[in-house]
């Protein structure tokens, strides 16, 4: 085996573990903005300002009785969990977390792989991630949890469109799937005029920006678009029969696909690396956590859409932005570049 | 006027249709555990894809039989009861009852005392109205509002603890008026209160009311025609969001709420929207009313009736004479007696009209005590609204109807 | 054989589209019938991308672009129909369609 | 042997096993499921043949979107309430076993006497990475000699998007909803029945707007706004 393929495995260990340690703190940080929002305290009682609260959350997990209903499918519904939980950080290998670097003498890369259909890998990954939900909630032999497998199939699909099209803008303008490209692209300088700024995609593809924040939301089930959990209505949805570990299953899958998507958006859009002073992996975990805080500010503020809401907001309102995105970068690439 | 509701009308559906129907629809059972039911109550939906074809609520899971209560203990042995109905407005249901036996009796309670009840009630009503508030967001998913509308409450609640020692179930009022003195900071509490609210009302309504989200859950949903408000008995902001101009405080004055200077909100569309928007604006005037009860009230002067025979001796006095240590005497041990008669009394509850129906036969036990809860019967407009509405309207339904469990179920 | 040879996929996809096939003939459930012409179609790609990858041309992989997008079509047509068909008739047995015959 | 070879077998081996399952499995969820792996499994095929973006396309498409598909219509179509589909007929499963058999044979027959003799073209592992890649490549050829193709493919792609939209359109016959909604009102406050733009006057005194393009209309009066019944049947005599 080669030192680069070696080289390579490590680090997929490496950025899997600190996924999994900064989803536990990604939990933790949530409790404490919301509550931070919402004129409370929040977690403060297990370790210093409640540090360890999200390990005290998963010891308890943990060895809470694994309830399985009388009338579940049983092998798919102790397989759901897993499926949600093994597919979410996968998707992360093909997100670059910086130049290589030089370790004992051998070169490291700072990915887990470049491959040439980076970005498409991220969406089909994205897409198998919807069947933990959808078979949780048809395992669990349960309305609710049926309806929430039932909603979450055609969110999914219907947001899986509009994320993946808002992306073809950059893909238009880099030529490129690859996010390494992608990112060595955007770290080159803007000229305008006076104005040197950097050649970030948030910068000439605005409104596909805007249409993936709100499409990267709806993947990953968060609020405003947790209609498939909606504990108001349908009681936790795909997750209602779940408990014990695997319940903490689900809940991981969510918090790392949250994780995921944010270092994705920030690698598409906003540079990756790129900062103005030493580019490195702290500006993409700044970029990150950029995300990551818009998506709780989001859940504190903004009330649940309805089903049929949802879907006509995906139909009617981001599909043709989107496609007219889509059209204007065309007409810009083909015709537009000399006048840049 | 003709008023039809087709709620029973009976459809014709051929025998196939019938069959096919019932193979595409399901049944989903909400509650009686169910976040957003506010409490047990049990809804059985049945549904086509995500539109509701019929709604059926399930009381009762609740029931503690205070009626029935009512017909075994004392007049004043009743009072605590009736906080247990409408628990988060427990002031008012006191207020209600000792209204009624008040006038069963024939006696009133002083200027001051009466203006402190015209307070304690309308604070009722605002605390009402900030659970609904909190939980009606909620259940449509705003996560935040429940925690603010309950930070406020909160000040409520510490209103009446100073003023009685109990913050939910209150036991507040008496006979006659109040027995305990005004404690010396109540009124500056009261008015603090008065000043912080506006501005976190605005707060509020700057969270919901310029909110896309909230305004297409709410607008166009769970409408209620005039005329269906009326033949199913609606009241309370149910009614009149529907436009339809009825509240106790101004058709039949209780209290000195014909001395108060306020507006009664109607809604023009008569959807949860509306009901939203009388309801803030109820709480509006409900701080105006508080105001205005300060401004005018006796800054001393007697809280409670001395002489009747239905009122509770003062302490002093059975300390110092023999007829009212007497008198008190056979007030604890035996009640008082209000002379023979029936009586019903109506206020504005927060959630609509609460009508007390108290029968005397002349003993110390009432003959019949009849609850009239409000939300009982605005409860009826629930499978009305939930027709054809999705199944993440029928919480927004719920919230927008203000239940309590333990009222509706008594 | 000691390195990738066309044998290999050729079997793999004979073998899966036989499964196809098999299974077409077989089961009565018009939504499984359907999976097992996605799988048919699918074999097919394989031979495609085999060949493709044999004589290191690209037709083949085109012509299993095109094969997806069809069978994307087809997907969409049939599960409608499937719908459509549920509404009405309520069944989704093969056999007890019988509608298009008579 | 080849690790190439080993993985290959290793993954065309799941793949086959998992669609045996398929049709073999009872309840069609669980047929869903072993297509899904045998479609993953297949793409891990397609990359092993130099075909990432394929094999990308085979996960987006297959397993992204049509299964999920017909999960949701399996889902849709309530499993407990259907006949036991999985037995077909006896005939017809001697007939499809003997069927799927002698065709394979036929074909492993094919497989071992012939060889295919064709020119090799430039699309080698180096010839793809000369222009980037295996999109790259994909997309010189399709767009420089597929043109028409795609543009029917397209077309294709709208007629079904159009047909499925006319497949899955609400029945007809739907009852329509009781007239309920359509009575008149006794309030004033309230627009007239069905005559939306009958609004009666208001002095603006009493109205007071609310966000959301609503107005609230103050009373101050018990007697305000209501019109008694008696009111109304005078109104309609005169």
């Amino acid at each position: 085996m080669d030192a680069n393929l070696l080289s390579s495995y490590i680090f997929a260990v490496v950025v899997l573990n600190v996924l999994l340690g900064l989803m536990a703190y990604m939990t933790y940080l949530e409790r404490k903005l919301m509550a931070a929002m919402q004129d409370r305290v929040g977690p403060n009682r297990t370790g210093p300002v409640g540090l360890l609260q999200p390990i005290a959350d998963g010891i308890k997990l943990l060895v809470k009785e694994d309830i399985i209903p009388k009338h579940a499918d049983r092998r798919i519904f102790l397989l759901a969990p897993l499926l949600s939980f093994v597919l979410a950080p996968v998707a992360a290998a093909v997100i670059p977390f910086g130049d290589s670097i030089t370790v004992f003498g051998h070169e490291v890369n700072l990915y887990v792989a470049d491959i040439n259909v980076a970005a498409l890998y991220f969406l089909a990954i994205g897409s198998m991630g919807v069947y933990g939900i959808i078979l949780g909630g048809y395992a669990s032999a349960n309305r609710y949890s049926l309806l929430g497998g039932l909603r979450s199939a055609a969110q999914v699909i219907s947001y899986e469109i509009i994320l993946g099209l808002s992306l073809v803008g950059v893909f238009i303008l880099s030529g490129s799937l690859s996010l390494v490209e992608i990112v060595n692209q955007q770290s080159e300088t803007l000229h305008l005029g006076p104005l040197q700024l950097p050649n970030w995609f948030i910068l000439s593809q605005p409104l596909a920006f805007v249409i993936f924040l709100i499409a990267a939301v709806a993947e990953t089930n968060r609020a405003p678009f947790d209609l498939p959990e909606a504990e108001t209505e349908l009681i936790g949805g795909f997750h209602t029969e779940y408990s014990g570990f695997r319940f903490s299953f689900f809940f991981l899958a969510e918090y790392i696909s949250m994780i995921v998507i944010s270092l994705f958006g920030a690698t598409i859009f906003l540079g990756g690396t790129d900062g103005p002073i030493r580019d490195g992996v702290w500006w993409l975990a700044l970029k990150a956590f950029i995300f990551l805080f818009f998506y709780i500010w989001l859940r504190t503020t903004v009330p649940r859409f309805r089903y049929d809401q949802l879907m006509g907001l995906a139909w009617k309102v981001l599909l043709p932005l989107v496609l007219i995105n889509i059209l204007l970068t065309g007409f810009i690439r083909l015709w537009g570049l000399g006048m840049l | 006027m003709s008023l039809e509701i087709s709620q029973g009308t009976p459809v014709e559906i051929s025998e196939e249709r019938a069959l096919t129907d019932s193979r595409r629809q399901m049944v989903l059972n909400m509650g009686p555990q169910h976040p957003s039911t506010h409490g047990v109550l049990r809804v059985i939906l049945t549904m086509e894809g995500e539109t509701i074809v019929g709604c059926d609520p399930v009381l009762g899971y609740l029931h503690r039989g205070v009626e029935k209560l009512g017909e075994t203990h004392r007049y004043s042995q009743f009072v605590p009861w009736t906080d247990r109905t409408d628990y988060v407005a427990a002031p008012s249901n006191n207020l209600g009852y000792i209204l009624a036996v008040e006038r069963l009796c024939g006696i009133e309670a002083p200027e001051r005392a009466t203006y402190w009840r015209m307070i304690m009630g309308e604070l009722a009503r605002l605390a009402s109205h900030l659970v609904w508030l909190g939980t009606h967001a909620l259940d449509i998913g705003a996560l935040s509002m429940s925690l603010y509308c309950f930070r406020e409450r909160e000040l409520i609640l510490d209103i009446f603890e100073t003023f009685c020692g109990a913050r939910l179930t209150t036991n507040m009022m008496e006979m006659g008026g109040f027995s305990r003195p005004i404690p010396d900071n109540l009124p500056g509490m009261v008015r603090d209160f008065c000043n912080i609210f506006p501005e976190k009302q605005v707060e509020y309504e700057s969270l919901l009311s310029a909110n896309p989200i909230w305004l297409s859950r709410t607008r166009g949903v769970g409408v209620i025609e005039p005329d269906a408000a009326i033949s199913m008995s609606l009241t309370g902001a149910c009614l009149r969001g529907s436009g339809i101009n009825y509240d106790v405080r101004k058709a039949t004055p209780y209290l000195y709420y014909d001395r108060m200077d306020f507006e009664v909100p109607l809604g023009t569309r008569g959807d949860v929207y509306d009901r939203y928007l009388v309801r803030m604006e109820e709480m509006r005037q409900s701080i105006s009313i508080i105001e205005q009860c300060l401004d005018q009230m006796p800054t001393d002067g007697p809280l409670s009736l001395t002489e009747s025979p239905y009122v509770i001796p003062p302490h002093d006095s059975v300390m110092k004479t023999a007829e009212d240590m007497q008198r008190h005497f056979i007030w604890v041990i035996k009640g008082f007696s209000p002379p023979k008669g029936e009586v019903y009394q109506a206020i504005e509850h927060s959630k609509g009209e609460l009508g007390y129906y108290v029968v005397s036969d002349g003993t110390p036990i009432p003959y019949r005590v009849r609850l009239r809860t409000p939300d009982f019967v605005n409860l009826q407009s629930l499978p009305y609204m939930a027709q054809g509405a999705a199944l993440a309207d029928v919480v927004a339904l719920i919230g927008t109807i203000d239940i309590v469990l333990g009222s509706v179920d008594r | 054989m000691n390195e990738l040879m066309p044998e290999h996929f050729m079997f793999l996809s004979a073998a899966l589209f036989i499964i196809g096939m098999v299974g077409v003939l077989t089961r009565r459930n018009v939504l499984v019938i359907f999976m097992c012409v996605e799988l048919m179609l699918t074999a097919v790609n394989i031979s495609f991308i085999g060949f493709a990858w044999e004589f290191s041309q690209l037709t083949g992989q085109i012509f299993a672009l095109f094969i997806i997008a069809i069978a994307a079509a087809e997907a969409v047509i049939g599960l409608g129909i499937i719908m459509a068909l549920t509404r009405q008739r309520d069944t989704v047995d093969i056999d007890e369609v019988r509608e298009l015959r008579q | 042997m080849a690790a190439e070879v080993l993985v290959f077998n290793l993954l065309s081996g799941i793949a086959i096993v998992s669609a045996a399952a398929m049709i073999m499995m009872r309840n069609p969820v669980h047929s869903a499921i072993a297509l899904v792996i045998t479609f993953v499994n297949v793409a891990a095929v397609f990359i092993m043949l130099r075909a990432e973006f394929l094999a990308v396309v085979q996960i987006i498409v297959y397993t992204g979107a049509i299964l999920v598909l017909i999960l949701f219509v399996l889902m849709l179509v309530n499993p407990d309430e259907l006949p036991d589909f999985h037995g077909a007929r006896p005939m017809q499963q001697i007939f499809g076993f003997g069927l799927g058999i002698i065709l394979l044979a036929e074909i492993a027959v094919a497989i071992l006497t012939r060889t295919v003799v064709a020119e090799p073209g430039p699309w080698t592992e180096d010839g793809m990475a000369a222009v980037g890649g295996n999109v790259q490549a994909i997309g010189q050829v399709l767009y420089s000699g597929y043109v028409l193709p795609i543009q029917a493919t397209a077309l294709v792609l709208l007629a079904a998007t159009i047909g499925a939209l006319f497949l899955g359109r609400p029945d007809e016959d739907e009852e329509p909803t009781p007239s309920r909604r359509t009575v008149a009102t006794i309030s004033l406050a309230h627009t007239r029945g069905s005559d939306q733009d009958e609004i009666p006057a208001l002095s603006s005194a009493n109205i007071k707007h609310e966000a959301g393009d609503r107005d609230l209309i103050m009373a101050r009066d018990a007697d305000e706004f209501t019109s008694t019944p008696e009111d109304d049947q005078k109104g309609q005599q005169e």
